[in-house]
């Protein structure tokens, strides 16, 4: 049964699926962390997974390795979307051919999938970051974004609602400069060297790329500016433990991405075999878990925001 | 008698199906000039490569001091004693004179320091010998070809070497600096060294050698005491047959003046005030010395060194040639005097290299036509003897000479009115320099112009209508066809004479 | 194939080791992959590798004259930019639009051409300094964010269906490859780049238009990398800033795996063919053989190494025998 | 002066910059941040050093930052692991310049085209460290960070390093043989070959010796922080060949010098941070960057006198 055509012709009847995963990039810890927990999930349900993905962000490699799959005729795509618009093109395809789509992570255009599995809306994200920023500076004085790349889109929609909730709550903050680490822990860490040493008021990094967080950390903490440049951003927590312990790095925001990993494969395997239908309220997953869907959006729930206190009781 | 030097036996070497050397013998004896002649392509450098450890051979024996030699290497030679000048100089061209001659010459571990100030003064004193009074510290790319050469001897004298090879040492070189070089070659002799030299001027042969080995077709025709040896008889060993009398006469009386040039000149090139007309259907020779300016007026006049004085006027046009290319859309072709660096592209096949310079006749429109293309290459092939693997071999397979003759057809193609030669027949043997006299005398019997710049003075005064001499960058004497090497060369060093005037 | 070879090879042509892999990895692809060898993959291939491939047609007169061209991914993201803006915010047609880009990648390889040719300044440096200013402009021009999408489906006609059976961009693609073809291998003009290529001096002092050749070089290669960009967007439907990042060295390892030589003169736009194709087997292949994607680039690095190694290795292995024959002693 | 033309340009180039930064925005001399930056750059400086030996002698090596990241993985690795920091820096000098003597095995030994040798072993060495790692941070144990020296002292120690090593490797190119012989073979190999020197060999050598400093320069890097981003080095190679060439290194071999390549570096390294200090916004800055190269290079092409 190793034949996913097959598999797909029978409607899924006990037959093996083929799950399709597609990371924004590969080598990056936040996927990896995510596809643990696919695999997980994917042992537990008897699916066969794959996890393929450009080595870098690269819009144009997604769709080749979509069109690829197609062509290989796995039964379920769940793809995070480096680009809105690119993508949406490629999945309607697979969704002509009878492949099952979902997004995870970042969405397509809904007309290109069946649900989305929403981590935290753009949103949400935006405000929960400025908000702790404000709370850690009490809203007044310089900051500034260290992001991947310019052009990432999603980088692009998180600073944009960072920018929407700073004009709207926090008039005596100043956003003083936007710079890309282009995904690096090095590069990132000279940024931010230079950002203190230029803007010699910044009162916070915030770094919106999970390389950055430990990067800016460590140059605050060589410039001898702990706590007096504060450092959050959007992370994992191995890779920020000890400067979050050292208190260099006040919080690290991240949803569970195991969990999300697990529940975009669970979620695709229930869509495949019919379990999962459009206008459904809840889904629940084979291991028991129930998640909340509004609309065609199934939601893991909210960020966490990972401080000194709680840091301990996660290991990813 | 003691044992030869050097003694080479049963030497056999191929290039793919071509075979180079076909079981040379070959002895040196201390305290001697030995001469090796022959044909273009006959396998005179390939023999001397072979001594220096450039070219392994199939098969053969080599033996040095009457010791059997195991297979030679660059370092093995020169560790033997075995000192060479290359046709075609082995210089590194980004470096500067004393460098080259530095690393040719030191000896040690790669982890010595080096003693700058040494280098240059032996670099001084070696270029003073040779009578090339040249900075050390110039680069050799901006050295002209028989600057370089100079450089090359310097070396092969700093070596004190017990074996010294010269192949082709003077192609380039004028009067004066050949007969120092073979005031140094006797100095050489007479401490004992043995000396290997290659030429194609015969009258060195009788000046300088002891005895004379002559290759044909990659085999010994024989070695034979210098003394005794008469010229007709030496032409025969080589080519086999008899050569027709080298310079043929002029057909017609020069027509219209094509070329009329005042007072020409560009101050960075050392060029100036040059003044003289070129008619059509005269072959005008220039002479001078080595640096007085005659390849820089080619280049001038070529447009690869605009003017920044005077004026070119073609027939009655004032023209401004600022690149080859408008050069060449004027008329005007130049057969340069470095072919290595600029006469041919080593890499392309000969048929390319020959049509290189006459693509919009060939090719209307662009389009390659490989039939006429390789029509042209081998009747080039035929007309002037040129030896190869066929008409796609690629240029650096041939010999020096050969290319040489691909470097001339390429203008000869392309149907030029004014036609500047720089040395055209540098490293061209007898037979093949009698051929190309006739092409070039045809040529101009036609009504092209021809500018012929040579150093070998019997050519200049063979071919010319009229002999223009060059001294310090400008043209300051003007004799008629045929007149007395020494009237010509009093003029080059700038000495007045009776014939002059 | 080529007219006449330039240099005679004592082993095997490159080309020909090169078509014996290509045809090797699409009978191991076919046997792991079962939907391999169907002819929708074959139309995903050459519409995946239409981009790059184009590059890489631009590429090789540029390395033929010695040169190179970093600037090309660079340009396809300025590019692609740049058709955005004229379509949207300038309301051209899609066509209109174009025919502008073209235009425009055009002056762009005429500041490459003008450096290069006329300053007579290293390609290297020069195209290292226009892959950061093409691809700095086109952030400027978005401030990094600005994504142009919505395109007419009459313009995503060319990057998506099919015309007379064929994926619509492997025409154009096609027809560029066969007078890139054509231009190197039968024209006066690739005679010519490749002669400078070989010897700059040479070429100048035989009266060649040296300058306006390298030029026209790296114009051409300008306006391919604009077609490939309006290409790209029609492809994927969207334009941004970052289109093309990185493709530079893809295009470039096509083309020295089709064995053209980067010190100028030597190779062949067929080389550079299978070149492409070889790379874009491989990278498809491997997904229906269900290989991550590292696999892909350890396997480019083999392929690279062994194409050339087979190439090389009889010719090394007679010199070592020769070498090996018994010296000449007595 | 016709001894230094290139290096001249790029020279002016920097000086302008420095004159901006200081009158716009005097902080980016503020000492501290200043020396961290150096520090970073640093490694660098090795790299591109590294880089030019192999460009002298007419060959391209794109594989170092590869090369720089596996490096900086290994000895994370082995660091972790609990190896004492002498024996993680001899594995590492090692394992580097064991990947430089591959590439020169490769390039000298088989007669391969540096550029497609060092492009495959630039695209293995990545791909498999990502097969390998996964993209997960090693991270180091406490002390290994500036050696135990100190931030600052560590920091001074790695910039005197590489400023030694710079001076020491620009006077033995110009004072040893072997660094003559590099410039040999760079001119013409055919003629050193002649000249009794082994192209090769010499060839084999600056391969080498730029994995041996690539290595050097991945442990300086290292111990400036206590994680390991295997993702480090990527975009290296390219940074330290703009670098080499921008100093004005012939890319046909031969040519050019280390100090052009101190300054060549000195110019990229700054640009960045000067945009940062005149609040410039980031999307301008790989336009300007690109504007600044051409700048450096076009005042030299322009002032030169035609050939
Ligand atoms: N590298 C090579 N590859 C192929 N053929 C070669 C090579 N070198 C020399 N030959 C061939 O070997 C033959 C002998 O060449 P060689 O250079 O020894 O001639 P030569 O006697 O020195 O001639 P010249 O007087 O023109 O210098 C020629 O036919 C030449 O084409
Ligand atoms: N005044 C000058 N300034 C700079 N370089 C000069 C000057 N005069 C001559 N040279 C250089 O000296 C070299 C010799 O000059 P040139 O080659 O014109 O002499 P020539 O008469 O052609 O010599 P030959 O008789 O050997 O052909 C050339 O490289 C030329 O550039
Ligand atoms: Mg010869
Ligand atoms: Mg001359």
């Amino acid at each position: 049964g190793r034949a996913p055509e097959a598999a797909r012709d029978a409607g899924g009847g006990g037959k093996r699926l083929t799950v399709a995963l597609l990371p924004k990039s590969k080598g990056n810890a936040y996927f990896i962390s995510c596809r643990a927990g696919a695999e997980k999930a994917a042992r537990a349900l008897g699916v066969e997974l794959l996890f393929d993905g450009p080595t870098d962000t690269d819009p144009a490699k997604q769709n080749e390795i979509i069109e690829n799959w197609i062509t290989l005729g796995v039964d379920v795509i769940a793809a995070a979307c480096e680009n809105r618009e690119g993508i949406s093109t490629a999945l309607r395809k697979a969704q002509a051919r009878g492949i099952k789509v979902i997004t995870y992570d970042a969405d397509a255009l809904p007309d290109a999938r069946a649900f989305f599995v929403n981590q935290a809306t753009p949103e949400g994200i935006g405000h929960t970051l400025m908000d702790e920023a404000a709370r850690l500076t009490n809203a007044e004085g310089e900051f500034a974004v260290i992001l991947s790349t310019l052009t990432a889109s999603n980088m692009q929609e998180w600073l944009k609602h960072i920018r929407a909730r700073l004009a709207e709550k926090y008039p005596k903050m100043k956003l003083v400069a936007v710079r890309p680490c282009d995904d690096q822990k090095d590069k990132a860490q000279a940024e931010a060297t230079t950002l203190m040493s230029a803007h010699p008021n910044l009162r916070l990094l915030m770094n919106i790329c999970s390389p950055a967080v430990p990067g800016a950390a460590e140059a605050v903490k060589q410039a001898g500016k702990a706590g007096q440049v504060k450092v959050i951003g959007l992370g994992l927590p191995n890779e920020n433990r000890r400067y979050v312990k050292d208190g260099v790095t006040d919080s690290v925001i991240l949803w569970k991405t195991e969990d999300l990993g697990a529940l975009t494969v669970e979620a695709a395997v229930a869509l495949a075999r019919g379990a999962l239908q459009p206008g459904a309220t809840t889904f629940r997953t084979a291991a028991g878990a129930s998640y909340e869907v509004k609309g065609d959006q199934i939601l893991l729930g909210q960020p966490f925001i990972f401080n000194r206190a709680n840091i301990d009781q996660f290991n990813f | 008698m003691s044992a030869p030097l050097l003694e080479l036996r049963r030497l056999t070497k191929s290039f793919g199906g071509a075979r180079a050397l076909r079981g040379v013998d070959f002895d040196l004896r201390a305290g001697e000039v030995h001469a090796l002649l022959g044909e273009n392509g006959a396998g005179k450098s390939t023999l001397i490569r072979i001594v220096t450890g450039a070219h392994r051979p199939d098969g053969g024996t080599i033996t040095v001091d009457g010791r059997p030699a195991g297979p030679l290497d660059p370092r093995t030679a020169q560790r033997l004693g075995i000192a060479c000048i290359y046709q075609q100089p082995a210089l590194f061209p980004d470096l500067s004179i004393a460098e080259n001659l530095a690393l040719r010459l030191e000896t040690g571990g790669p982890l010595r320091r080096l003693d700058w100030p040494a280098r240059h003064r032996r670099a001084t004193t070696l270029l003073a010998r040779v009578g090339a009074p040249l900075d050390p510290r110039r680069e050799v790319r901006d050295l002209s070809m028989p600057e370089q050469q100079l450089v090359e001897i310097a070396c092969a004298l700093g070596a004190g070497a017990r074996i010294v090879i010269m192949d082709e040492p003077t192609a380039a070189l004028t009067q004066t600096e050949q007969t120092r070089l073979h005031g140094v070659v006797r100095e050489l002799r007479a401490q004992g060294t043995g000396v290997i030299y290659i030429t194609h001027r015969l009258e060195e042969i009788f000046a300088l050698a002891d005895r004379v080995t002559v290759l044909r077709d990659g085999e010994s025709v024989g070695t034979r005491p210098a003394a005794g040896l008469t010229e007709p008889e030496l032409i025969r060993l080589m080519v086999g047959r008899e050569v027709a009398q080298p310079y043929p006469p002029a057909e017609h009386p020069p027509g219209d003046a094509v070329l009329r040039v005042r007072g020409l000149g560009r101050r960075d090139a050392g060029v100036r005030d040059v003044s003289f007309d070129l008619h059509a259907g005269e072959i005008l020779g220039l002479a001078g010395l080595v640096g007085a300016g005659r390849t820089e007026l080619a280049r001038i006049l070529f447009g690869l060194t605009p003017a920044d004085a005077g004026t070119i006027e073609l027939r009655g046009r004032i023209v401004r040639p600022r690149s080859p290319r408008e050069a060449v859309q004027l008329g005007f072709a130049y057969v340069p005097e470095d072919r290595r660096r600029h006469g041919v592209i080593l890499d392309l096949p000969l048929a390319h290299n020959a049509s290189l310079a006459s693509h919009r006749r060939l090719f209307p429109g662009g389009w390659l036509r490989p039939a006429a293309e390789r029509r042209l290459a081998e009747d080039f092939i035929r007309d002037l003897g040129i030896r190869c693997g066929g008409p796609f071999a690629p240029a650096g397979s041939l010999s020096g000479g050969n290319q040489q003759k691909v470097a001339l057809a390429r203008w000869l193609a392309t149907g030029p009115q004014v036609l500047l030669l720089d040395e055209p027949t540098q490293g061209v043997d007898i037979g093949a320099k009698a051929e190309i006299h006739r092409l070039i005398r045809g040529l101009a019997g036609q009504g092209l112009a021809v500018l012929l710049i040579s150093s070998d003075l019997p050519e200049v005064i063979g071919m010319s209508d009229r002999i223009g001499v060059m001294r310090g960058g400008t043209l300051t004497t003007l004799l008629p066809g045929g007149a007395a090497p020494d009237a010509v060369m009093a003029a080059a060093l700038g000495r007045a004479t009776e014939a002059a005037r | 194939m080529s007219p006449s070879p330039t240099v005679p090879r004592p082993a095997l042509r490159h080309e020909t080791v090169l078509l014996a892999v290509v045809v090797l990895e699409w009978l191991c692809f076919h046997a792991l992959g079962p939907r391999f060898g169907t002819l929708e993959n074959s139309f995903d291939l050459l519409r995946h590798s239409a981009e790059i491939g184009l590059l890489a047609l631009a590429m090789t007169p540029v390395i033929l004259t010695g040169g190179i061209d970093l600037s090309v991914g660079s340009l396809l993201g300025l590019c692609a930019v740049l058709f955005g803006k004229l379509w949207r915010d300038a309301g051209l047609d899609p066509a209109a639009a174009a025919g502008c880009t073209l235009v425009l990648g055009a002056l762009a390889g005429g500041l490459n051409a003008t450096l290069i040719a006329g300053l007579r300044l290293p390609p290297l440096i020069v195209t290292l300094g226009t892959y950061s200013l093409f691809r700095g402009l086109a952030e400027a021009i978005t401030r990094g964010a600005d994504t142009f999408t919505n395109f007419p489906s009459a313009f995503l006609f060319l990057g998506q269906e099919r015309w007379l059976g064929l994926p619509t961009q492997a025409w154009l693609f096609a027809a560029v490859a066969i007078a890139v073809w054509l231009l190197v291998h039968r024209t006066t003009f690739g005679r010519a780049c490749r002669a400078q290529g070989f010897a700059p001096e040479g070429a100048r002092y035989a009266g060649l238009p040296a300058g306006r050749q390298l030029a026209a070089v790296y114009v051409l290669s300008g306006t391919i990398a604009a077609l490939a960009a309006v290409i790209y967007t029609a492809r994927l439907g969207q334009a941004r800033a970052d289109a093309g990042t990185g493709y530079e060295l893809l295009a470039i390892t096509a083309v020295v795996l089709g064995g053209t030589s980067i010190f100028g003169g030597r190779g062949s736009v067929h080389g550079t063919l299978l070149g492409v194709a070889a790379l874009a087997i491989l990278n498809n292949g491997l997904v229906h053989a269900r290989q991550p994607r590292e696999v892909a680039g350890l396997l480019t690095g083999a392929l690279l190494l062994l194409a050339l190694a087979a190439g090389t290795g009889p010719k090394l292995w007679a010199a070592r025998r020769a070498r090996a024959t018994p010296p000449p002693s007595p | 002066m016709k001894a230094w033309p290139r290096e001249l340009s790029v020279g002016l180039a920097l000086a302008a910059l420095l004159a901006a930064l200081a009158a716009f925005a005097p902080g980016f001399f503020a000492p501290q941040p200043l020396l961290s930056l150096a520090a970073r750059e640093a490694p660098v400086l090795l790299v591109a050093c590294g880089a030019a030996m192999v460009i002298v002698c007419r060959q391209i090596d794109i594989s170092s930052g590869s090369q720089f990241a596996v490096v900086s993985v290994v000895a994370g690795l082995l660091a972790a692991e609990g190896w004492p920091p002498a024996a993680v820096a001899t594995a590492a000098l090692a394992l580097g310049t064991a990947l430089g003597a591959l590439n020169g095995f490769l390039v000298a030994g088989l007669g391969l085209p540096s550029i497609v040798v060092t492009l495959a072993t630039m695209v293995t060495w990545r791909e498999g460290l990502r097969w390998w790692r996964q993209g997960a941070f090693v991270n180091l144990p406490d002390g290994l960070q500036w050696l135990g020296l100190g931030q600052t002292a560590g920091q001074w120690t790695l910039l005197a390093t590489a400023l030694a090593l710079l001076t020491l490797l620009a006077l033995a190119a110009r004072h040893l043989a072997a660094g003559r012989h590099l410039y040999a073979v760079g001119s013409d190999a055919e003629a050193a070959r002649l000249a009794g020197i082994r192209p090769g060999a010499v060839t084999f050598g600056a391969f080498t010796a730029a994995g041996a400093l690539t290595a050097l320069a991945a442990l300086m890097n290292v111990i400036q922080s206590p994680q390991v981003d295997p993702k480090s080095g990527t975009g290296l190679e390219l940074k330290a060949i703009a670098a080499v060439v921008v100093g004005g290194v012939a890319i046909a071999g031969g040519r050019g010098r280390l100090a052009g390549v101190l300054l060549g570096l000195l110019l990229l390294a700054t640009v960045g941070p000067a945009l940062t200090h005149l609040r410039i916004e980031a999307h301008w800055e790989k336009a300007i960057q690109g504007a600044i190269i051409l700048l450096a290079v076009a005042a030299e092409g322009a002032r030169r006198r035609p050939a």
